[in-house]
C-alpha cells in the first residue's frame, strides 16, 4: 500500500501517456503535449514547491533547443548524449540566472527573471553566428536510439518519436516525483513557506533555491532538446517571452504544488490552443476568456477540479487518503508572501 | 548642437511618454500588490478609442479627454465586478487573470478595428516641427513633453498631498486595517485601478499620433512599462519618472552609439539596476 | 486515394502578423473556388495558424501532413518559411512561399520549396537603381536596417549598388525586430544630412519609421525610399498624407497592367468587393501555381508536381512569370511606386503610381543554391 | 571561573544613520539563564538579530566558544550551536506542526536535506526529536494540523519548540511568553528553566515574574547600550533601572 | 445597551470556533474578555466588526443587527477594533496615520489625541515604522479615537510592552474611559483588566463560561483558578 502511495502519480502518468494516442490523432501534437508537460514540471518545481515564480523558463527551453541543435549539427553526437547536453546547458543557464535572481523575492524576482528572459532573447538574436538569429537553427537531424550500432528504437515517424519521448517523460516524472517527496522537496516547501525561519533553523536558502533552479533548468532544457528534434529546428521563438509565459500559464492552469497537475495543465493548454486555433482566427480571445475563467473559478487549477470530481465519485467508498503537503496550499498562500 | 545632446533631448521626450505609460502600473502595484499584465491593453484601448472618436468627427482635444476617461471607466467596471473576487488568491492568479484580460482586449480590438494599423494626425495646431539651431523636433512631441509634465505634477499632488493619497499608501500596507478604520477599501481599489488604467489610456491617446494605432502596440508598451518600473522601483512615483526618462535616454543615445544593441541595452540597464539597487532607484525594501 | 486534394495555408493568423494571415487565407480560398475541380477531384484547404512562430508552424504542418495534406502555400515570415521548407522536403510535400529571406532560394534551398517573391537583390535593383536614374544629384544615402539576415541582405545589395554608382553611404542604423521607437535613429539620420533616406525594414516597423520620419519633417529635406513595402496594406495603414511623395518598392500592386492581373482584380472586386492587397494576391498566385502544376503533371504525386513546376512559364500577376529550375525562384517583376497626394487619387485605393518595374535576379551560379 | 560560551565584543548595528545596537560587549556564561530586558525599542531584538546572524552586523566581533562567527551567515551559525525564536511568530504556516519541528531539527544537518532521493521519514534522528518535542510542548493533539491553524498561544509554544529542535548550545528566546495565557506562562517558565540543563539560555522578556524568578544573570539595555548588569536582586533594586524600565510593575504582578 | 452580541457562531473554514458567544456592553462601560489562548477572544472581536462573519446569531449595535455588513460599514458606524498587531502604517508619518482616519464629524481631533498622547506630537513627522512598540500602541489607540468610535475594542493593548509603558497606557486608557467611551478589552494581564474594567467575561472553547462584575471577580479566586489557571489558591 505504501508503495502504491508513492508510485500512484507515476502510474497515473504512465496511464496518461498510454491513453493520449487514443484521444489525439496526431503524433506530433501528442509529442508536443509531453514536451510542454516536461517544461511545466520544471516550472511547477519552482512555483509550487519553492515559491519562485519564474518568468524565464523560456530561457532554458531555448538554450536546450540550441544545445541539442548545435550538438547534433556540428558534433554529430547520438540521441541520448545530445539530450544530456541540453540538460547540462539548461542547468548551467539556470545556475547563472538563478545565481542573480534568487537574491530577490516576490514580484522583483518575477521581474528579474523576465528581464533575463528578454536579455537571453536579445542575446540569441544578436549572436546569429551561433543561434542562426531570427532564422534559428535549421536541419537538425533526429537520430534513432541505438546502442553499438543496433537500433533500439526508431524515431523517424511522429508516433515512433512519441514513444521515445513518452519513455523519457515517464522516467523524468518518476524522478521528479521522487525528488519532491524527498527530504530536499520537503525543505523546499519549508523555504517557500517562510524563508527567514528556514534560514534561522540552519538552511542555506540560496543553495536550496539554486538547487531547485538547476533541476528545473535541466528538465526544461531537456524539453527544449526534445522539441528541437521534433521540429528539426531551434527557433528564436523558443527562447522568447511568449515561451516563458506559456509555460507559466500551463503550470498555473494545471495547478501548483502537485506534479501531475502540470501534465494536465500542459495537455489542456496545448490541445485547447490547437483546437481553438482551427475554429476562429481570433481564438486567442477564447483562450483569454478561459484564463479569466480559471482564475475566477478554478483556484486549485484543473487538478483541483479533477480531484473534487474524483472525490465526489468515490465519496461513498472512502476519501482519497494521502493529501500532499502541497495540495492544500493554494487556498491559503497569502499575497504578502509574494510582495 | 552635438549629436549626443540631441539624442539626450530626444530621449527625454520619449521618456516622458514612458513615464506616463508606466506610472499607472506602478501605482496599481503599490496598492494592489500585483503586476497588472493588462496595463498594455489599456494603453491600446486608449489609442483606439481616440482613433475611433477622431473617426466620428470629434476633435483631438476632446478625444484626449474622453478616450482616457472611457478606459478608466471600463477598468473601473472590470475591477468592481470581476477582478475584486481574486485579490485574496495567490499572486499567479492575478497574472493569469490580467494576461487573459489583455488577450481578450487585444483580440477584441482586432475583431472590431481589423488587424491592420491606422494613422492618426496630430491636430493642425501641433503639426510641423520646431527648429532650434540644427535641432529639429516635432511640435507634437514638444506638446507631449509639456503635457505629461503637467500630468506628473498633478498626479504627484494627488498621491502625496491629499488624504486620498495617504489612504492609498496605507492600503498598500494593510487593506484590512484600512477597513477597520471605517474606510471602504474596495472603493479605493476600484478608484486606483481605474486611475492606473486612465493614465495608460491617456498615454495611448497621446502616443497615437506618434506611433499610429496598431493592435499589438499594447504588448510592446507593457514590456517598456515593466522595464521602467523595475528600474525606478515598483510602487514609486518618482521611480516611474526617473525610470522613464532613463530608458528614453538610453534608447536614444544607443541609437547613435551602438544601434543594434539599443534594445539589449535597455534590459542590461534593467538587470544592472536590479543587481546594484535591488529595489530599483526609488524603491523601498520589499 | 481520397477524392479531394488538400491544401494547407500556413500563415500567422494571430500575433503581430495577423493581418497577413487574414488576407492570405482569403487569397487561397478564392483561388480554389475559382478552379473548382482539378483532375476531377474536389479541392479543400485548411488555414493553419503559425502564430508567427517557426516551431508552431512546423508542428502544425507535420500534423497536417499526417492527415494527408501535401500542398502548402504560405509562410509570410522568413523564419517560418525556411523552417517549413525543410519540413516539406522531409515529408515529401511541396511548399511555396512569398517570404523575404534570400536563403529560401539560396543557401537553404531544397527540392520541395518554391518562392514567388523576388529576393532582396531584385528589390534593391528595381528601387535604388531607377531612383538614382531619376535623381542624379542624390549622392548621400542613409539606411535604416532591421538587424537580421533579411535586413542584411537588403543592406548588402544596396551597398553594392552604392559602390558601383559612386554613392556616399553616410550612415546606417541597425535596429532589432522588436523596435517601435525610431526617433533616435531618425535624429541620427538627420544629423548625417542625407539626400535619400532608404528604409530597409518592413511591415509595421517600416510604417512606424516612415510615420515618425514624416513627423520630424524629413520629407521636406530629403527623398524617402522604402525598399520593401508591403503594398496596399501599408498605404491603408499610413494614409495618403504620409505616403505622398515617398517612394516604395513593392512585389505587387493592384494597378499592375498585365492581363492576368486585370482579370484577377476584377474577380476579387466582384467576389470580395475589395482590391487585392499583397498578402491576398501572393497567396492566390502561389495557390494558382500549385494548381496549374498539378494539372500540368496530371498527378497529385508531389514529385511529379515538382517536376511540372520546374521551368514552368505562366501568365501571372506581374505578366509572364517563370519558375527557374535551378533554385525554384519565380522570375517576376518588382515595382517602384510613388505615393501621391490625396487630392490626386482617382479612387479609394489609388494611393500610388507605378514609376518603373522590371526583373533583376542573381544569376544561378551566384545564388549558392544547390538543389540535389 | 569557566570561560564564556558566547562573547560579544563591541557589537554595533546601524540602520542607516540610526544606531540600534551601540558598541555592546557581553559575556554569556554556559549553563545559565541570561535575560536581556529593557524598554521597547532598546535594541534587544536587534542584538539577537546580530548575534544569531539574522541581519548582518555593522561592527564588532562575536565569539562562540572562542571561535569568531560575526561574519558567518545565520544558517552557518546554527551549526556552531546557536538557535533562536522570533518575537513575531515565524513558522512554516502551511506545513504540519510535526513537519515544522522535523525541519527545524534537520537544520543541524542541512547537508542531508539536500538529498533528493531519501524520504523525510527515513531520517529518524530528526523525526525522533520532533516527536519528543511535541510531547514536551503539549502539541501532540495538533501534530498533524498546519501550523497556521493553531491559536496564538499554541503558535508561541511551537515557536519556542523550533529553537529547541536545533538542540543548540545557546538558545535565544525573544519574548517567548508574549501572548500566552497565564497558565501557559507558568509552564513555559518551567520549560525555559529546564532548558539550562542542556544549554545556555538567552532570554528577552517583559514579564518580570519570569525574569526575576529564573534568571541567573540580567542585562538591562537602553537606547542600544547596556544600562546595568547583574543578578536579579541587584537589578530589582537598581534605581536607574526602576526609573527607566520597571516602573510600578503592573505586569507580572508582584516582583 | 450600545452593543449586544447574541449567541454568535463563527468558523474558520470548517472549524467551529465560536459556539454561541453572548456579550453585551452598555454606554460608557469597560468590559473585558478573558480566557486562555485559543479560547476565541480575538475571534469574538473580529466577528463583531465583521472581519469574520458569524454564521448564526446577532450582533446588535445601537439597535441594528450588523451581521453580514462589510467591515468598513460596521467600523464607520462606530465600532473600532485596535488589532493585536496594531496595524500601524509604516509608510505614513504619525500625523498621516492619524489624519487618514479622521472623520468630519468626529469629536476627537488631532489636538485632542495629542493632548492625551503628547509623545505622538513629538514624533508627528516620523514614519510609523520608526516608532517603538509602546509608541505604536499609543498611535493605534489615538488613530482609533480619530474615527470617533462609540465602542472601542482593544486586543491585548499592552502585550510586549515594558512595564513603564504599560503604566502609561493604562493611565491614558483611564482618561479615555472617563470621557464616557465604551470599551471592550481583551487582555491576558489580570492586573490591567481589574484596574480598568467594570465587568468581565471569561471565554472558554468558544463559549462564555463566566460573567461577573469587577468586584465579584476580584473576590472570586476560585473562578480565576478554574478558568484562567492562575494558581492563586494553591
Ligand atoms: N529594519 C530596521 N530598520 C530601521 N530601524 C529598525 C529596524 N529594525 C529595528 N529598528 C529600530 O531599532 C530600534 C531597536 O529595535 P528592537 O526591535 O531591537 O527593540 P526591542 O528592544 O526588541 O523592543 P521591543 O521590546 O519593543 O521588542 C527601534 O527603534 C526600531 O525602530
Ligand atoms: N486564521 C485561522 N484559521 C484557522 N483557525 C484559526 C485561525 N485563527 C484562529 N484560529 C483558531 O481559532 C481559535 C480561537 O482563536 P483566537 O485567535 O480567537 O484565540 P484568542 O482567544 O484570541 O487566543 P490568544 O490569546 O492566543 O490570542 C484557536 O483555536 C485558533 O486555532
Ligand atoms: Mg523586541
Ligand atoms: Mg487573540
Amino acid at each position: 500500500m505504501n508503495n502504491f502511495m508513492h508510485f500512484r502519480y507515476t502510474l497515473l502518468v504512465t496511464a496518461t501517456v498510454l491513453i493520449l494516442p487514443l484521444t489525439v490523432s496526431s503524433g506530433t501534437l501528442a509529442t508536443e503535449v509531453l514536451i510542454f508537460a516536461l517544461a511545466a514540471l520544471g516550472c511547477n518545481l519552482l512555483l509550487g514547491y519553492t515559491g519562485l515564480m519564474s518568468f524565464g523558463q523560456g530561457i532554458f527551453l531555448g538554450v536546450g533547443s540550441y544545445a541539442t541543435g548545435l550538438s547534433l549539427l556540428h558534433l554529430h553526437v547520438p540521441l541520448l548524449p545530445s539530450l544530456l547536453i541540453a540538460m547540462i546547458i539548461g542547468a548551467l543557464a539556470a545556475l547563472l540566472v538563478g545565481w542573480f535572481s534568487i537574491r530577490q523575492r516576490g514580484t522583483y524576482f518575477v521581474m528579474l527573471t523576465l528581464a533575463f528572459a528578454q536579455m537571453f532573447y536579445f542575446l540569441a538574436y544578436t549572436m546569429k553566428d551561433i543561434t542562426g538569429g531570427d532564422n534559428g537553427l535549421l536541419n537538425i537531424p533526429r537520430p534513432n536510439l541505438s546502442l553499438f550500432g543496433t537500433t533500439l528504437l526508431a524515431t523517424a515517424t511522429p508516433w515512433q518519436y512519441y514513444s521515445f519521448v513518452a519513455i523519457v517523460f515517464v522516467l523524468v516524472f518518476w524522478l521528479l516525483q521522487r525528488i519532491v517527496d524527498s527530504v530536499l522537496g520537503r525543505t523546499l516547501l519549508a523555504i517557500r513557506d517562510n524563508e527567514t525561519r528556514a534560514a534561522a533553523v540552519g538552511y542555506d536558502i540560496s543553495l536550496f533555491k539554486l538547487a531547485a533552479f538547476v533541476i528545473s533548468g535541466a528538465v526544461t532544457g531537456l524539453a527544449g532538446g526534445l522539441h528541437a528534434m521534433m521540429t528539426g529546428l531551434a527557433p528564436l521563438s523558443n527562447i522568447e517571452y511568449h515561451a516563458s509565459e506559456s509555460i507559466l500559464i500551463m503550470t498555473v492552469v494545471g495547478g501548483t504544488g502537485n506534479l501531475f497537475a502540470s501534465v494536465l495543465g500542459a495537455a489542456f493548454y496545448v490541445l485547447i490552443g490547437n483546437w481553438l486555433s482551427t475554429l476562429w482566427p481570433r481564438w486567442l480571445m477564447l483562450l483569454g476568456l478561459l484564463l479569466i475563467a480559471v482564475s475566477l473559478y478554478m483556484h486549485k487549477g484543473l487538478y483541483g477540479v479533477a480531484q473534487s470530481l474524483l472525490q465526489r465519485l468515490k465519496a461513498p467508498c472512502g476519501a482519497y487518503p494521502g493529501a500532499d503537503a502541497a495540495d492544500n496550499v493554494n487556498s491559503r498562500a497569502t499575497k504578502e508572501k509574494h510582495s | 548642437m552635438n549629436i549626443y545632446l540631441l539624442q539626450v533631448a530626444n530621449g527625454v521626450g520619449i521618456g516622458m511618454l514612458y513615464f506616463l505609460l508606466a506610472v499607472g502600473l506602478s501605482i496599481v502595484f503599490g496598492l494592489l500588490r500585483f503586476v497588472n499584465f493588462s496595463h498594455g491593453a489599456f494603453f491600446l484601448l486608449g489609442a483606439y478609442f481616440s482613433f475611433q472618436l477622431g473617426e466620428m468627427g470629434l476633435n483631438f482635444w476632446w478625444s484626449l479627454l474622453v478616450a482616457p476617461l472611457a478606459v478608466g471607466a471600463f477598468a473601473w467596471l472590470i475591477e468592481k465586478f470581476v477582478l475584486r473576487h481574486i485579490y485574496a488568491l495567490p499572486h499567479h492568479f492575478h497574472i493569469l487573470f490580467t494576461v487573459g484580460l489583455a488577450l481578450v482586449l487585444q483580440e477584441a480590438v482586432i475583431s472590431y478595428w481589423g488587424p491592420l494599423g491606422n494613422n492618426i494626425s496630430p491636430p493642425d495646431s501641433l503639426q510641423g516641427v520646431v527648429m532650434m539651431g540644427n535641432f529639429v523636433f516635432p511640435k507634437y512631441r514638444l506638446f507631449v513633453i509639456a503635457f505629461t509634465a503637467v500630468m506628473a505634477l498633478l498626479l504627484w499632488w494627488v498621491l502625496e498631498g491629499t488624504r486620498l493619497g495617504a489612504i492609498v499608501r496605507a492600503g498598500s500596507e494593510s487593506t484590512e486595517m484600512v477597513s477597520l478604520l471605517g474606510l471602504n477599501i474596495n472603493r479605493i481599489f476600484s478608484l486606483v485601478f481605474a486611475l492606473g488604467a486612465l493614465t495608460a489610456g491617456l498615454a495611448g491617446a497621446l502616443a497615437a499620433p506618434i506611433r499610429g494605432v496598431e493592435p499589438f502596440m499594447g504588448i510592446e508598451a507593457l514590456g517598456i512599462a515593466f522595464v521602467v518600473v523595475v528600474i525606478g522601483g515598483l510602487g514609486s512615483f518618482f521611480g516611474a519618472l526617473a525610470g522613464g526618462i532613463l530608458v528614453g535616454i538610453v534608447q536614444s543615445l544607443m541609437s547613435t552609439i551602438w544601434s543594434e544593441g539599443a534594445h539589449l541595452m535597455i534590459y542590461i540597464a534593467m538587470a544592472a539596476v536590479m543587481l546594484l539597487r535591488p529595489n530599483g532607484l526609488f524603491g523601498r525594501a520589499s | 486515394q481520397s477524392d479531394v486534394i488538400q491544401f494547407g495555408c500556413p500563415v500567422p493568423m494571430s500575433g503581430p502578423f495577423a493581418a497577413n494571415g487574414k488576407f492570405a487565407d482569403m487569397g487561397m480560398k478564392l483561388m480554389l473556388q475559382k478552379y473548382g475541380k482539378v483532375l476531377g477531384r474536389n479541392l479543400s484547404y485548411t488555414a493553419i495558424d503559425t502564430e508567427g512562430k517557426p516551431a508552431t508552424a512546423v508542428r502544425k504542418m507535420q500534423e497536417a501532413i499526417e492527415k494527408g495534406t501535401h500542398f502548402f502555400a504560405g509562410g509570410s515570415l522568413s523564419s517560418e518559411a525556411l523552417a517549413m521548407g525543410k519540413e516539406a522536403e522531409k515529408a515529401n510535400s511541396i511548399f511555396i512561399t512569398y517570404a523575404g529571406a534570400d536563403e529560401i532560394t539560396g543557401t537553404e534551398c531544397n527540392r520541395a520549396t518554391f518562392r514567388w517573391s523576388a529576393p532582396t537583390f531584385g528589390a534593391i535593383g528595381q528601387t535604388v537603381r531607377p531612383l538614382l536614374d531619376k535623381l542624379p544629384n542624390a549622392k548621400r544615402w542613409y539606411t535604416i536596417t532591421p538587424q537580421y539576415v533579411f535586413g542584411d541582405g537588403l543592406l548588402s545589395a544596396a551597398k553594392a549598388v552604392f559602390k558601383e554608382k559612386g554613392i556616399e553611404h553616410v550612415g546606417n542604423s541597425y535596429h532589432s525586430l522588436a523596435e517601435k521607437e525610431f526617433s533616435g535613429y531618425l535624429t541620427n539620420a538627420m544629423a548625417a544630412k542625407p539626400d535619400v533616406l532608404l528604409l530597409l525594414n518592413f511591415g509595421s516597423q517600416s510604417s512606424d519609421t516612415l510615420r515618425q520620419a514624416v513627423s520630424f519633417g524629413m520629407k521636406n529635406h530629403m527623398t524617402i525610399l522604402m525598399a520593401w513595402a508591403s503594398g496596399l496594406e501599408q498605404f491603408e495603414t499610413l494614409g495618403a498624407d504620409i505616403c505622398d511623395g515617398v517612394y516604395f518598392g513593392a512585389q505587387y500592386w493592384h494597378a499592375i497592367d498585365s492581363p492576368f492581373n486585370k482579370e484577377f482584380v476584377k474577380f476579387v472586386n466582384s467576389s470580395l468587393t475589395i482590391d487585392p492587397n499583397y498578402s491576398l494576391a501572393s497567396s492566390s498566385i502561389c495557390t494558382k501555381i500549385l494548381l496549374d502544376a498539378i494539372i500540368k503533371a496530371n498527378s497529385t504525386d508531389p514529385k511529379a508536381v515538382i517536376a511540372a513546376m520546374e521551368g514552368m512559364k505562366y501568365e501571372g500577376l506581374t505578366g509572364t512569370e517563370e519558375i527557374r529550375k535551378g533554385d525554384h525562384q519565380v522570375l517576376k517583376n518588382y515595382y517602384l511606386l510613388k505615393g501621391k497626394a490625396k487630392s490626386k487619387m482617382r479612387s479609394k485605393n489609388d494611393y500610388a503610381d507605378i514609376v518603373s518595374f522590371g526583373k533583376s535576379f542573381l544569376p544561378l551560379d551566384k545564388t549558392m543554391c544547390k538543389i540535389a | 571561573m569557566t570561560t564564556p560560551i558566547l562573547k560579544a565584543v563591541n557589537v554595533t548595528k546601524r540602520y542607516g544613520k540610526f544606531t540600534a545596537v551601540n558598541n555592546i560587549t557581553l559575556d554569556i556564561m554556559p549553563g545559565i539563564v541570561h535575560s536581556v530586558i529593557g524598554p521597547n525599542g532598546a535594541g534587544k531584538t536587534t542584538l539577537f538579530h546580530t548575534l544569531t546572524g539574522t541581519t548582518p552586523i555593522t561592527a564588532g566581533s562575536i565569539l562562540v566558544e572562542g571561535e569568531e562567527v560575526a561574519h558567518l551567515p545565520g544558517y552557518k551559525r546554527v551549526r556552531k550551536g546557536l538557535a533562536r525564536s522570533f518575537q513575531v511568530t515565524s513558522l512554516f504556516p502551511n506545513l504540519s506542526v510535526r513537519e515544522n519541528l522535523r525541519l527545524a531539527a534537520q537544520g543541524r544537518r542541512p547537508a542531508q536535506a539536500l538529498n533528493p532521493w531519501r524520504r523525510a521519514e527515513s531520517l529518524t534522528a530528526a523525526c525522533e526529536i520532533a516527536d519528543d518535542l511535541l510531547g514536551q510542548l503539549n502539541l501532540h493533539g495538533v501534530a498533524q494540523r498546519a501550523s497556521a491553524e493553531l491559536s496564538h498561544g499554541q503558535q508561541r509554544r511551537l515557536e519556542v519548540g523550533m529553537a529547541m529542535a536545533g538542540q543548540p548550545k545557546v538558545i535565544f528566546l525573544d519574548e517567548p511568553t508574549s501572548g500566552m495565557g497565564i497558565d501557559d506562562i507558568a509552564e513555559m517558565k518551567l520549560l525555559i528553566h529546564g532548558l539550562r540543563d542542556n544549554c545556555t539560555v538567552l532570554l528577552i522578556e517583559h514579564n518580570m515574574d519570569i525574569v526575576m524568578d529564573i534568571s541567573d544573570q540580567i542585562t538591562v539595555m537602553q537606547q542600544g547600550q547596556i544600562l546595568a548588569q547583574g543578578k536579579p536582586d541587584d537589578i530589582r533594586n537598581d534605581e536607574r533601572v526602576r526609573r527607566a524600565y520597571l516602573g510600578s510593575m503592573i505586569t507580572g504582578g508582584r516582583a | 445597551m450600545i452593543l449586544k452580541v447574541d449567541e454568535i457562531h463563527s468558523y474558520y473554514g470548517k472549524s467551529h470556533i465560536l459556539q454561541g458567544v453572548s456579550v453585551s456592553v452598555s454606554e460608557g462601560e469597560v468590559v473585558t474578555l478573558l480566557g486562555r489562548n485559543g479560547a476565541g477572544k480575538t475571534t469574538t472581536l473580529k466577528s463583531i466588526v465583521g472581519v469574520v462573519r458569524p454564521h448564526q446569531g446577532k450582533v446588535v449595535f445601537q439597535g441594528d443587527n450588523v451581521v453580514g455588513l462589510p467591515a468598513y460599514q460596521i467600523a464607520s458606524r462606530g465600532v473600532c477594533l485596535v488589532p493585536e498587531h496594531r496595524g500601524i502604517f509604516k509608510l505614513l508619518t504619525v500625523e498621516e496615520n492619524l489624519t487618514m482616519a479622521a472623520r468630519r464629524d468626529s469629536a476627537w481631533g488631532l489636538k485632542d489625541v495629542y493632548k492625551i498622547f503628547p509623545r505622538l506630537q513629538e514624533r508627528r513627522k516620523n514614519g510609523g515604522g520608526q516608532l517603538s512598540g509602546g509608541e505604536q500602541q499609543m498611535l493605534a489607540i489615538g488613530r482609533a479615537l480619530m474615527t470617533h468610535p462609540k465602542v472601542m475594542m482593544l486586543d491585548e493593548p499592552v502585550e510586549g510592552l515594558a512595564p513603564v509603558i504599560v503604566d502609561e497606557i493604562v493611565a491614558q486608557l483611564k482618561l479615555i474611559k472617563a470621557t464616557g467611551m465604551s470599551i471592550i478589552l481583551v487582555e491576558q494581564n489580570l492586573e490591567v483588566c481589574t484596574q480598568l474594567a467594570d465587568r468581565h467575561y471569561i471565554i472558554e472553547q468558544g463559549r462564555v463560561v463566566y460573567a461577573a462584575s469587577n468586584a465579584e471577580f476580584l473576590a472570586d479566586d476560585g473562578a480565576k483558578d478554574r478558568y484562567l489557571g492562575v494558581n492563586i489558591v494553591a
